[in-house]
């Protein structure tokens, strides 16, 4: 049966030269399969690996070992450790967004238009896109008067939202989403879990990781929990 | 597994290289990295870049970062004709459909690249514009090369470009001269996709301009890249300007690539000693 | 007592020795068969000063033979006092015929003019030229224009129409307008009016256009093509002389001269002064007239 | 080998003097009269005049016998002997415009109100040597001039006072704008560059007046470099007018008193457009030159470089710096021949530098010996450490 994504005793390890060659192991033959349409949450203390799972997913870290076969829509099957740069890129601008915990953007560009540039990539009409970019914010609490505001100047949970924003508004087919409810109200998570639900239901595969038992428990059908760099056997969480 | 498609490659470039002075057969193996420098030691022939391999796509941003007198301006130069490369060949799909070694062409065949399959915004707004022309002349000189003798549609073209690049059209008969050093850049940009070219490279563009500024136009050159879909090759020794535009990226040092890979996972995951050492620097 | 002897000095046939004549005459030929490109030749010393049309001279002389016509004018006139100075020389030296009539003349030498009269394929005319690089205006330096011209790269010389078009409201060039010859070169048809210029397209006549100072020679063949650098939108246009009569003839349709009054009033004569002595007689001379698209 | 100094000073001067006078005189040919060389060498007395500065026919034939007839010594002589002259008055302005005139012409239009008048030149001369000079007598110059006084018929009408200007027909139409109409006052007042140092940007006076005293050669070699496609485009001369000009000068009563008159030539040259603003209407630009005596390459490159000299342009022709400087004939001259003064102070210590140098250069190459390539290095950090310690 063709799993969504299937990693095998994946590893990664750090050698650091300016530190006359230091060695730091982050991840120890991580397996784990995954299928179309499910959401994983990724659970563990700070340090245990959990965001360079996810990078080394989106291929951010170069990882290595046996293989991590992706079903990809473009290209089909395709182990995204030996996969080129430019298939990386494809699969990256048409199926795979990844949502970091912080806002990384140019400054100077508005809330609305960072939010809308994930739609106009994929072609949306401008209008269309800034339409639908306003009322997702509306829907996720920012005040309408800091939508044309220069995100830099927002204070965290604000700039969770773009981000959060940014990446759920284009629907991908794969969303890896780091902390996406972390420092927001109960009223906004429950947006964004609503959201994020809403995709599952229209086919989307999550990775997430939380510390949050409740968005854990609402979102994930499936917990991963890390520990040292080392997946730990944890009982599939309530759907 | 479908076959990737390495084969829409929009430009292939193999064994670039550009030696100045009277190099010796060895004068590539004593330089480089290895040696910390470019300077072959029998004969001081300075071996500006060597041995540069690389592919890019079409719509990809391709970055070129380094130290200076690590070769990143001379790669962009040997590719726009603006120096003659003393080896290497560098195919263009563009081009004659990518079979023919564009540097070993001849003069008219490489005006015809520069000004309709490419465009080049310099550093120093003095190299890519002519200032005895009008800002509009300068976009003009690029159309009538295009064989477009039509001045009512210049003018037309060369204020949408302008508009597209926020510059403001009653200024487009002025002379670059009074342009402000941003203003001068965003001239150089419309100049540049003028004939709408399928690759334009950007040496060091916001360097110099004052920080506000040069956000403005990182943001202008990211729109742009997106609506026209144009594939760039952006030098700068300005990491923070590679993590905005380019999709992947490669590290030069003393003439040579030391590493090369997606533009995240070298800013946060370098591999090579020197790659580390240059990203600590950043983060 | 200094023997009026020892300064005795017989010249030449036509005053230049016979192989810079034969080098002369090869060059011309290398023109015409590469109609509108500059080829450089000896232009030896004249003693006639540069810039005053050793140039013309040089072609003439080199043509020329005992049972040619020569006709030779300045600002379109015969009596012109250069063209009597240079008239005088070619005679004393070859022993040619001389006219003012433009039908008669074998060879036409001509300064800043083409004749109103067409001229047929049983004639040449020869330009005297003082700036053979229409290129020089935007590029200063000679090795640069000389590549610019091997590759064709005009870019330059549009761009100055374009500017001057937007700075002025029309393109500002008066004479000297730059042509394309043979749909390759860029030329300078040397410092005539825009009235004359058409006359160089599809003509009958050869054209050669001899720079002496800067040393170089260019023609434009019989039956070629010579467009005016013109833009779609931006058309060449020749001189308006709208409604200007000619005060001696009554006639339009010519160069026309102005003509200051003592009184300060002014008039106008027509420029080319051996067609306005056949309008008096009551003829009127074949002519090529370029009408302005509207 | 040292560097000799020369002894005996005294004695040598005097003695390469009288050499030169030796060489002057050796053929003994019958010495030229100061009439001689004033009436037969008018263009070499009119260029020294000018250049000197100082309107004296005869002393410049004397100078030019002095020297030789080499023109830049006797433009030095008339400069030195100038000097030393006491000036008691200014002139009042010349009017050109009631120039006594031999000869007018125009470039710009077929005929001119008054007539274009070819006058006395060369221009259209055939210039091959005239053999028959070289058997001229007193005889044949008087049957020359009595055939030209038996053609000449003397009209009894009055000559005409006055020639109405080109230019001013061009001004009255617009078509050329007073030049500076816009300069402040300062600019605007008439300078004595004998007087005053000059200090850049100098006013239009102060140009004018070093042009009028500037070397004709160095003055034709920077106007036709302007000319030829270094610099603005084509110029015009509007009128060229060559002539005589009373003088008058104001007594101490303030009475206008006429002192006599001078021959001058006086060229203004019309060029391309000009504009002010993008929106204005364009116009033609003026350049002027006037200069003593009978010397029309001078007047016409004064008139260019005049103009060219208001024209901000890169061309070496539009600085005003450069041209003022480097056409002072007598400047020029003596500091391109200082060099013949001895330097062998100076060309010592320059001496001992360079041989210095060279010492050292044999040195580095004796103990270097060949440059050797570095060893190739095994594990990167090794290498990092050893490429950029200064990073670390």
């Amino acid at each position: 049966m063709k799993h969504f994504l299937e990693v095998r005793n994946l590893s990664k390890n750090f050698l650091l030269h300016i530190l006359n060659d230091k060695h730091i192991p982050a991840l120890e033959d991580i397996s784990f399969s995954m299928d179309q349409g499910e959401i994983i949450g990724l659970t563990g203390k700070s340090g245990s690996g959990k965001s360079s799972l996810m990078k080394c997913v989106y291929r951010t870290y170069l990882a290595s070992g046996e293989s991590m076969v992706y079903d990809s829509s473009t290209f089909g099957p395709i182990d995204l450790i030996e996969a080129t740069e430019h298939q990386i890129l494809r699969i990256r601008k048409e199926e795979m967004t990844y949502c970091s915990q912080f806002l990384n953007v140019i400054p100077r560009v508005p809330a609305v238009e960072i939010v809308a540039e994930s739609l106009l990539v994929k072609g949306v009409a401008e209008n269309e896109a800034f339409r639908r970019s306003r009322e997702f914010l509306e829907r996720l609490g920012l005040p309408a008067e800091l939508w044309d505001a220069y995100p830099s100047t927002f204070s965290g949970g604000e700039q969770q939202r773009i981000n959060v924003a940014r990446s759920i508004i284009s629907q991908p087919r794969f969303l890896l989403i780091d902390e996406p409810t972390a420092s927001l109200d109960q009223k906004t998570k429950d947006v964004v879990i609503e959201a994020i639900l809403e995709m599952k239901r229209s086919g989307t595969s999550v990775i997430l990781i939380t510390h949050d038992e409740y968005t854990l428990t609402k979102l994930a059908d499936r917990e991963l929990k890390l520990v040292g760099g080392r997946i730990c056997e944890a009982e599939a969480a309530t759907a | 597994m479908v076959q990737d498609n390495t084969d829409n490659w929009l430009l292939r470039v193999r064994g670039l290289t550009k030696i100045y002075g009277d190099p010796i057969s060895n004068s590539i193996a004593y330089t480089g990295p290895k040696f910390g420098s470019n300077i072959c030691p029998e004969t001081d022939a300075i071996v500006a870049c060597a041995e540069i391999d690389f592919d890019l796509y079409p719509g990809e941003v391709l970055g070129v970062v380094g130290e200076s007198g690590s070769g990143k301006s001379t790669l962009v130069q040997l590719l726009y004709f603006d120096g003659e490369a003393t080896g290497g060949e560098v195919y263009f799909r563009s081009f004659e459909d990518g079979d023919t070694n564009i540097l070993r062409v001849t003069n008219q065949k490489k005006r015809y690249l520069r000004n309709h399959l490419m465009g080049m915004v310099y550093q120093n707004p003095r190299d890519g514009l002519n200032f005895k022309f009008s800002a509009g002349g300068n976009i003009a000189e690029k159309l009538l090369m295009a064989n477009e003798f039509n001045v009512g549609r210049i003018r037309n073209r060369a204020s949408s470009l302008l508009t597209q690049t926020e510059v403001p059209v009653e200024r487009m008969d002025n002379a670059p001269a009074t342009f402000s050093g941003g203003m001068q850049q965003r001239v150089q940009i419309s100049k540049a996709i003028a004939n709408n070219p399928p690759l334009i490279f950007l040496d060091e563009v916001t360097t110099g301009l004052d920080v506000s500024v040069q956000a403005k136009v990182l943001d202008l050159i990211r729109g742009l890249q997106q609506d026209l879909g144009i594939s760039m090759i952006v030098v700068s020794h300005d990491l923070s300007v590679i993590r905005m535009l380019t999709d992947r990226t490669m590290v030069l040092k003393n003439g040579r690539i030391v590493e090369s890979g997606l533009t995240d996972q070298i800013l946060q995951d370098p591999q090579h000693a020197y790659t580390q050492l240059l990203v600590s620097s950043l983060l | 007592m200094i023997e009026a002897k020892k300064f005795q000095q017989a010249y030449n046939y036509g005053f230049i020795d016979e192989s810079t004549k034969k080098e002369i005459r090869r060059k011309m030929l290398k023109a015409v068969a590469i109609p509108g490109y500059q080829v450089p030749y000896s232009s030896p010393e004249m003693p006639i000063s540069r810039g005053w049309g050793t140039g013309g001279l040089h072609a003439t002389l080199s043509l020329i033979g005992p049972d040619d016509t020569f006709k030779i004018i300045d600002q379109g006139s015969d009596a012109s006092v250069n063209a009597c100075n240079l008239r005088n020389f070619v005679k004393r030296m070859t022993g040619c015929k001389t006219t003012f009539d433009t039908a008669d003349a074998t060879i036409v030498q001509t300064r800043h003019r083409i004749p109103e009269e067409v001229l047929t394929d049983k004639q040449i005319i020869v330009f005297q030229v003082p700036q053979p690089e229409i290129l020089r205006g935007v590029e200063r330096f000679e090795f640069k224009t000389r590549q610019m011209h091997a590759e064709a790269d005009y870019a330059k010389m549009w761009v100055s129409l374009y500017e001057s078009y937007v700075k002025f409201g029309a393109i500002m060039r008066g004479a000297g307008y730059p042509v394309k010859v043979n749909g390759r070169y860029i030329m300078t048809p040397s410092p005539i009016p825009r009235w004359d210029v058409p006359n160089l397209s599809h003509s009958d006549t050869l054209h050669v256009f001899a720079a002496g100072r800067e040393k170089r020679i260019h023609c434009v063949p019989p039956h070629t093509l010579v467009e005016p650098l013109e833009f779609e939108d931006v058309k060449f246009m020749v001189e308006k002389f709208e409604g200007i009569r000619c005060s001696v003839t009554g006639e339009g349709d010519a160069f026309m001269d102005e003509i200051y009054e003592a009184d300060g009033g002014r008039k106008h004569v027509i420029n080319d002064s051996n067609f306005l002595d056949k309008l008096k007689l009551g003829g009127r001379p074949n002519q090529r007239l370029f009408v302005n698209p509207s | 080998m040292g560097y000799v100094a020369i002894k005996g000073g005294e004695d040598a001067i005097d003695n390469a003097s009288r050499l030169v006078e030796y060489e002057r005189l050796k053929s003994e040919s019958p010495p030229l009269t100061i009439e001689q060389v004033k009436t037969q060498f008018r263009a070499g007395i009119d260029r020294i005049m000018g250049e000197g500065s100082l309107y004296a026919p005869e002393h410049a034939a004397l100078a030019l016998k002095q020297v030789e007839g080499c023109t830049l010594e006797g433009a030095f002589m008339l400069r030195a002997y100038r000097a030393t002259l006491k000036r008691s008055y200014y002139s009042t302005i010349l009017d050109t415009r009631s120039m006594r005139v031999e000869r007018r012409i125009s470039s710009a239009f077929r005929e001119i109100p008054g007539g274009q008048i070819l006058g006395p030149t060369r221009d259209y001369t055939v210039r091959l040597l005239n053999t028959d000079l070289a058997s001229e007598t007193f005889g044949s110059v008087k049957s020359f001039l009595e055939d030209i006084d038996s053609e000449l018929q003397l009209s009894d009408e009055e000559a005409p006072r006055s020639f109405c200007k080109v230019v001013d027909m061009l001004k009255e139409q617009g078509i050329l704008r007073p030049v500076d109409e816009d300069e402040e006052e300062e600019k605007r007042r008439v300078v004595d560059v004998t007087r005053e140092a000059i200090k850049f940007p100098a006013p239009r006076s102060a140009a004018l007046q070093m042009l009028a005293r500037a070397e004709t050669g160095g003055i034709a070699a920077l106007a036709y470099s302007s000319m030829r496609g270094f610099g603005s485009a084509h110029p015009t001369i509007g009128e060229l007018r060559v002539g005589h000009v009373g003088v008058s000068v104001r007594d101490r009563r303030g009475r206008s008193r006429y002192i006599g008159r001078i021959r001058v030539t006086e060229c203004e040259i019309v060029s391309k457009l000009k504009q002010k603003g993008k929106s204005s209407v364009p116009y033609m630009s003026l350049g002027y030159g006037l200069c003593f005596g009978h010397n029309e390459t001078k007047a016409i490159g004064m008139g260019i470089l005049d103009r060219s000299m208001r024209v901000a342009d890169e061309h070496p022709a539009n600085s005003q710096e450069f041209v003022l400087y480097h056409t002072e004939g007598i400047e020029s001259y003596g500091f391109t021949n200082h060099l013949k003064l001895p330097h062998y102070v100076t060309f010592q210590s320059g001496l001992d530098n360079l041989r210095n140098a060279m010492k050292r250069r044999d040195e580095e190459d004796r103990n270097a010996g060949a440059k050797k390539p570095k060893t190739m290095l095994n594990t990167q950090s090794q290498e990092l450490a050893d490429a950029s310690p200064e990073l670390l």
